[in-house]
C-alpha cells in the first residue's frame, strides 16, 4: 500500500500496463517530454521512448482515428485528450466508428483502445476548460464509460480499461487529480467495468453520484449524520453501463433517492438515474426522485464568485439531503 | 485459374508477375476477366435494386480499372485495404465471391463483411484485411495511418493502402491523416478515386485547385495523378509507392481520373445535375472497352475469347442470383451479439 | 389549408423564408441543382440562385463553422446535414462553439443559424442511416432543438427556428417525410419553442413521444381505446428545452406515464422525461414511470427483419399500454 | 496622439499613411510604442498570476510586432479580427485600453470581451470587430470563412483576418476552412504566427513540411512566409494580402515566424522540452529589440525618446493595474444571463 493522489495513480498504472504489454502505447498532446499537461505521463518517453510515447500533432480526430487503426491492427493504444473540452473534433471517430467496430464487422475486428479525458470544473478554467462530457458517450451502446473518483478506482478502472478488447473511455475529474489522495496496493488489480461502490453505508437515504462530486458527497453525509440524518454514498464508477442493479437497490432499501452531479441535469447521467429509479423502485420510495446539479447555464464562468455558485457544493448537498429527508 | 482465385488471403504474388512497374500480358487478361466479372455483377445488383430486392447500391462501373490494378500492384497476404462503399470491384480482386457481394446487397444470412447489419460492402472481410467501418465520408484515412502505425512499430513491411473520393478529400480527417502520415513517414498509400463528383457536387465546388494529388507537397510526400481508365500506369504508380513504402520512405498520394458511369447510387437521378453532353463524354472513358482494345490491340485476347469471358461471367452472376435469392434472412437473434464482449447487449 | 407531407412542408418553408427575408441562405451537401438526397430544397436554387443556395464541399465541420461565421455576420443561415449519422464532424463547431456564441460574449455577438438533420430509422439505412442524435444537441445550454412530426409542426417550428435569433436544431424524421400527410395553413404561423401538444387527450395514462413514434403512438392509442384504455398521447415537439409543465401536468391527472422513443433508452430524452415526472408527479402517481424503446444496440440493423425487431411499433407500444394500465 | 487612440472603431486609415506596401517612419514608431505597451502589460499579467491574482495567461512577447504590423495593414472600421488567445498585443492595437486587458486577467467585473465568464481575450469585442468565441484550436478558421461569405454576398469590401499558430495548422477545420475559402475566393487572410512550438509539441513533430505557407498551393491561392519580427515586412505582404482580398480576388495565407519568448503559459515550464541553445538563441529574435534598432538606425527616435515610451507605457501599465486591482467581481446574477435570448437561464 502507499498513498497517493490521483494523477500519481494514473501515472503508476500506465507505467505498470506499459511494462506489462508491448502493445500499450500512449499518444496525445504533449504527452512525451512536456510529460502531459497535468503530468500524467512524466517520465514515460524516458523509459518507453519515442515510438511508444508519441507526441502527435494538434488534431483530436487524427490522435482519436490513428489510436483506432492501431488498435484494430494489434496495439493497445492508450489516446490522451488534453481536455474534455478538446473532445468533440475526436467525436466522430468515437461515437461514429470506434463503438460500432465489433458490431458493425460482426465480431472479425475489435479496438482494444482506451481514450483518458481529464475533465471537469472548479479549477477556474472558465467555458472551455471545465465540461463534462459523459452523456454522450454513457449513451452510446458499444461505449464503456468509466469515472473513477479516488486513487484506488483510478488504477484499478485505467487497468482494467487497457486491458478490456474494446474501446474504454476514462474520464478523469481534473480536481481530483491532486486534491485527493488515497492508499493504493503496490501490487496489480482491476475493477470490473459496470460495478458501482457504496462509499458510505446509511440507511435513511441513497445519494447517487460520481467524479468530484462523490468527494463533496461524502462531506455533507458527514454533516448530515452529525444531524442525525443517516445517508448511504454509492459512487457509480462506470457510466456505461450504469449499475442498475446496484443503483435499484440500495434506492428501495432506504427508500430515498438523491441524485448529486456537476454536470448540467437536462438530459444526463442523473436523467439516468432517476428513470432506473422511477421504473424499478416505485413501489418503494416514500419520497420525490430528487437530482441536484449546476443551473442550466453554460459550465462554467470564469470569474471565481460565479463559479462557485455554478458549482454544486458540500452545502448545497446537505440542503438537498435536509430537505428529502424532511419529506 | 480466376484472377478473383488468384487473389485470396494466402497466395503470394503471382510468379508470372515481372519487376516493378511492369505488368505480364498474362496478368493483364486477368484483370480484364476480374473487372468483367465484376461488372456483371455490378449490373445485377442494380437490377435487384430496381426489383425491390436491393436496399440500396453503389456502382463501381467506370472505376472497375483503378481499382483492379491498384490492388495488383500490393500483396493481399499481408497488405491491408481500407476502403470506401466504391470498392466493388476492389473487393471482388481480393476474392469475394459473387454469392458474398449478393449477400451483402440482399442482406442475407452468412453475409461476409457485417452480418448484414450494415450496408452492402460495409464491415470487415473475414480473410484479407479489407474493412470499411462505417459510411462515414474520411474516416478511415486517419484509421489507415493508425493501422500504418501499428506495423512500423510492429517491423512489419506491410503496406495499408486506403481509398476515398474526391468529395473525401475536403474533409478535415483526410487532412489530419495525410499530415500524421507526413510526420511519422508511414508506410500508407492514400489512394484517391476522383471521379470529379461527390453526389451531384462538381469538382469546382469542392475545391480551389485542378488536381488532389497536388496536395501531397503540403504533408511532404509524392502525389502524382494517373489516368485511372489505364491499368498499366495504375499498376505502375501503385508499384512504385508500394516500394517506397516497404522501403520505409513514406507515404504517397495517388489520384486517380475515372468516371462514374452510372448515378451516385440506385436512390440518385444524374441527369438532375449532369448535362447532357457530360454524360455522353464521360461514357466515352469507359475502362472496360478500353482494356478490351488494348488487350486486342496487343493480341492478348480475340474476339472470341473475349466472348468467353462475357459469357462465364455473366453465368457466374446468374448462379449466384439464383443461389442467394433463395436464402434466408439472418436470424433476429444475432443482431443482440458483438456489441461488445462476451455480452449480449450492454446497457 | 392545403394536404402535404413533411417533406412538402419543409421546403414550402424554406420557399417561404427565404422570399420573406435576403438574409436566409441554405448551404449544405447537394442542397442546390440537386435539391438535396430527400428533395428537400427542390427548386430553390433557381429561384434564389447560387449565392443562396451553396452546394458545399463534403466537409461538416465546416458546413458548421460557415454557418456559425455568416450568422454572427448579419446573415440567418440554413445548413443541412445530408443524415444525422454524419452530424459527429459538426459537433465542435454547434456544441463547443454555437450554443456558446452569446453567453461566451455577454450577448455582443449571436448565432441566429438553423441546422436541418434527416434522422431516425426505419428506412433500411444500417447503422449509418438511422441514427437519433438528439441526446447530446437536448443536454446542451445556449441550443434549442425541436423535432416535428407533422407537417403543420414542421412549417410551424421550421419558420420559428430560423427567426430565432440562436441556434436551432431541426430535426426532421426521415420516414416520416413521405409518411406522414397532414393540413397546412397557407398564411404564415409559428410555434413556440418550448411547447409540447396533446395530440389526443385521455384519461387513464399519459404517454410521452416525439418523431415517428407519435405515429406509432396514435395508432397503439386507438387500438388500446378499443380495449377500453384511454391513453393521452403527448407531443414534446421540442426536445430543448422539454416542456415540463406539460409533461408533469398531463403525466400528475392522468397517474400513469408511459414514454416511448426510437433512440435507445440509456442516457436520452426518455431518461429527462421520467426524471422530470420522478421529481414533479411522485405523490401523484399509481405506476411505475414506464419506458419503451429499442435495444441497447447500435441502431440499427439493415437486415430486415432485424431492423423491425429493433425499432417500436404500435403493436409493442400496444403491449407496453395494456402492462401498465394492469398495474 | 497614441497608438491605441488612433485605433479606435472609427477612425479611418490614418492620413500620414502611404501608399500600398509603405510605411511611414511616424506610423512605425506609434507601432513601436503600441509594442512597448503591450510589452509592459503582458509582463504585468505574468506578474499577477505569480502574486496569485491572474488564474491563467498567454503571453505575446516575441509575436508582438507580427500582431501590430497585420493590423495596420488592414482597417479596424469595417474589417473582421478573428483572433486567438495569443493576440494580447493585437488586442491593444485594435484599441483595448490597459484596463479593459487586465479586467479580463483578473476576472473582474465590466471585463469587455465576456463580463468574466471566460478566459481571458476570449469573447468578442463591443467596439472592434474582433471576436474569439472559444479556447478550441482552430474553430475559428471555419467561421472567418463564414464571416467572409456574409461579406462576400452583401457585397461589401471587408476583409476577414484569421489568426492561428503552427499547431493550429494542424486541424482538419484549418483544412477546411481554406478549402472553402478557395472555393469561393473569400476576401479571407490566413495569417499564421508560426513559432514552431504547440505547447512543447516542435514544428518536426507537427508537420512533415518547413512551411505552413506552402500548404495554401493545395487550396488554389497564394501563401508567403514572412520574417515575423519585421514589422516593414509583415506590414506589406499583408499590405498586398488586404489588397487582393478587397478586390474580389480570394485569400491570402501569411506565414509570419516568430518566437514565443515566454513558456506557453503561465502553467508551463518550457525547459522541460526546449534546450538551453534553443532558448538562447530564440530570446535574440527579441521583436522589440529589433524594431527600436531600426528606429534608432534611421533616426526616428533618439535614445531619451526610447526612455520616454517605456517610461510612458510603464505607468500606464501600473494606472491600469491599481485600478482594475481594486474593482469587484461580477455579481453572481449576472452568469444567468445571455443564455438565449430573452430568458435567464434554460433548462
Ligand atoms: C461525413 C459524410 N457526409 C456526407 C455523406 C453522404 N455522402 C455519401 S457519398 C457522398 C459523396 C462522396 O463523394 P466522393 O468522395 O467523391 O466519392 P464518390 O461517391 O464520388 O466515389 C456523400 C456526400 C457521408 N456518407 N459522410
Ligand atoms: C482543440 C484543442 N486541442 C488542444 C488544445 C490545448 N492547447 C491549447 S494551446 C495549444 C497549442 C497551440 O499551439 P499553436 O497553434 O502553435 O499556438 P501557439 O500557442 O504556439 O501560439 C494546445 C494544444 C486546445 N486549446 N484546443
Ligand atoms: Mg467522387
Ligand atoms: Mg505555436
Amino acid at each position: 500500500m502507499a498513498e497517493m493522489t490521483v494523477i500519481e495513480a494514473v501515472r503508476d498504472t500506465m507505467f505498470a500496463e506499459m511494462r506489462r504489454d508491448d502493445s500499450v502505447i500512449l499518444l496525445g498532446e504533449d504527452v512525451g517530454s512536456r510529460g502531459g499537461v497535468f503530468l500524467a505521463s512524466d517520465g514515460l518517453i524516458d523509459e518507453f521512448g519515442e515510438s511508444r510515447v508519441i507526441d502527435t500533432p494538434l488534431a483530436e480526430s487524427s490522435i482519436a482515428g490513428v489510436a483506432l487503426g492501431a488498435a484494430v491492427n494489434g496495439l493497445r493504444p492508450i489516446a490522451e485528450i488534453q481536455f474534455a473540452d478538446f473532445m468533440w473534433p475526436a467525436i466522430n471517430q468515437l461515437i461514429g466508428e470506434a463503438s460500432k467496430v465489433r458490431y458493425g464487422t460482426n465480431g472479425v475486428k475489435t479496438a482494444p483502445m482506451t481514450v483518458r479525458v481529464p475533465y471537469g470544473g472548479g479549477v477556474r478554467g472558465g467555458l472551455y476548460h471545465s465540461q463534462s462530457i459523459e452523456v454522450l458517450f454513457a449513451h452510446t451502446p458499444g461505449l464503456s464509460v468509466v469515472a473513477p473518483a479516488t486513487p484506488y478506482d483510478a488504477k484499478g478502472l485505467l487497468a482494467t480499461a487497457i486491458r478490456t478488447n474494446d474501446p474504454v473511455i476514462v474520464l478523469e475529474h481534473k480536481r481530483t487529480y491532486r486534491l485527493v489522495k488515497g492508499e493504493v496496493p503496490v501490487e496489480d488489480y482491476t475493477i470490473p467495468i459496470g460495478k458501482a461502490e457504496i462509499k458510505r453505508p446509511g440507511t435513511d437515504m441513497t445519494l447517487i453520484t460520481y467524479g468530484l462530486m462523490l468527494h463533496y458527497s461524502l462531506q455533507a453525509a458527514e454533516m448530515a449524520a452529525a444531524n442525525g440524518i443517516d445517508v448511504e454514498v454509492v459512487d457509480l464508477r462506470t457510466l456505461r453501463p450504469l449499475d442498475a442493479d446496484a443503483i435499484a437497490e440500495s434506492s428501495s432499501r432506504t427508500g430515498k433517492a438523491l441524485i448529486v452531479q456537476e454536470d448540467t441535469p437536462a438530459v444526463s447521467i442523473s436523467s439516468e438515474v432517476a428513470a432506473i429509479i422511477g421504473e424499478r423502485c416505485f413501489f418503494d420510495l416514500d419520497g420525490p426522485i430528487t437530482r441536484l446539479g449546476p443551473p442550466e447555464i453554460p459550465p462554467m464562468p470564469f470569474s471565481p464568485i460565479q463559479e462557485a455558485a455554478f458549482m454544486p457544493s458540500p452545502e448545497k448537498i446537505l440542503d438537498a439531503i435536509t430537505k428529502l429527508a424532511e419529506v | 485459374m480466376s484472377a478473383t482465385e488468384n487473389k485470396s488471403l494466402n497466395s503470394t504474388l503471382p510468379e508470372s508477375k515481372p519487376g516493378s512497374g511492369q505488368i505480364s500480358g498474362e496478368r493483364l487478361v486477368e484483370l480484364y476477366r476480374t473487372m468483367v466479372l465484376s461488372r456483371y455483377l455490378d449490373q445485377r445488383v442494380w437490377l435487384l435494386n430496381r426489383q425491390g430486392k436491393a436496399a440500396i447500391a453503389a456502382s463501381a462501373q467506370g472505376h472497375e480499372a483503378a481499382q483492379v490494378a491498384c490492388i495488383e500492384a500490393t500483396d493481399p497476404s499481408r497488405d491491408h485495404y481500407l476502403i470506401y462503399y466504391r470498392q466493388f470491384t476492389a473487393m471482388v480482386a481480393l476474392g469475394t465471391e459473387p454469392e458474398e457481394m449478393l449477400r451483402g446487397f440482399l442482406a442475407k444470412e452468412g453475409e461476409p463483411m457485417s452480418a448484414a447489419r450494415q450496408f452492402p460492402l460495409h464491415g470487415a472481410h473475414p480473410r484479407v484485411d479489407l474493412f470499411n467501418f462505417s459510411n462515414v465520408i474520411a474516416t478511415q484515412l486517419p484509421q489507415a495511418a493508425g493501422v500504418a502505425l501499428a506495423d512500423k512499430l510492429k517491423g512489419l513491411d506491410a503496406v495499408t493502402v486506403v481509398y476515398f473520393g474526391d468529395g473525401a478529400s475536403s474533409q478535415g480527417d483526410t487532412h489530419e491523416a495525410m499530415n500524421f502520415a507526413g510526420v511519422h513517414k508511414l508506410p500508407v498509400i492514400f489512394f484517391c478515386e476522383n471521379n470529379r463528383y461527390a453526389i451531384s457536387v462538381s469538382i469546382e465546388k469542392q475545391m480551389g485547385i485542378e488536381s488532389v494529388a497536388s496536395r501531397a507537397a503540403g504533408y511532404g510526400f509524392p502525389g502524382v495523378r494517373v489516368d485511372g481508365a489505364d491499368v498499366v500506369a495504375v499498376h505502375e504508380v501503385t508499384k512504385t509507392a508500394v516500394e517506397r513504402a516497404r522501403a520505409g520512405d513514406g507515404p504517397t498520394l495517388i489520384e486517380a481520373s475515372v468516371e462514374r458511369l452510372l448515378p451516385h447510387t440506385t436512390d440518385d437521378d444524374h441527369t438532375r445535375y449532369r448535362s447532357t453532353e457530360d454524360i455522353e463524354q464521360m461514357s466515352k472513358r469507359d475502362p472496360l472497352l478500353i482494356l478490351a482494345e488494348l488487350l486486342k490491340r496487343r493480341d492478348l485476347i480475340t474476339e472470341s475469347q473475349d466472348e468467353e469471358i462475357h459469357d462465364k461471367a455473366k453465368k457466374r452472376v446468374n448462379v449466384a442470383t439464383d443461389t442467394v435469392d433463395a436464402e434466408a434472412f439472418p436470424n433476429v437473434d444475432t443482431m443482440f451479439e458483438h456489441v461488445v464482449e462476451n455480452t449480449r447487449g450492454h446497457a
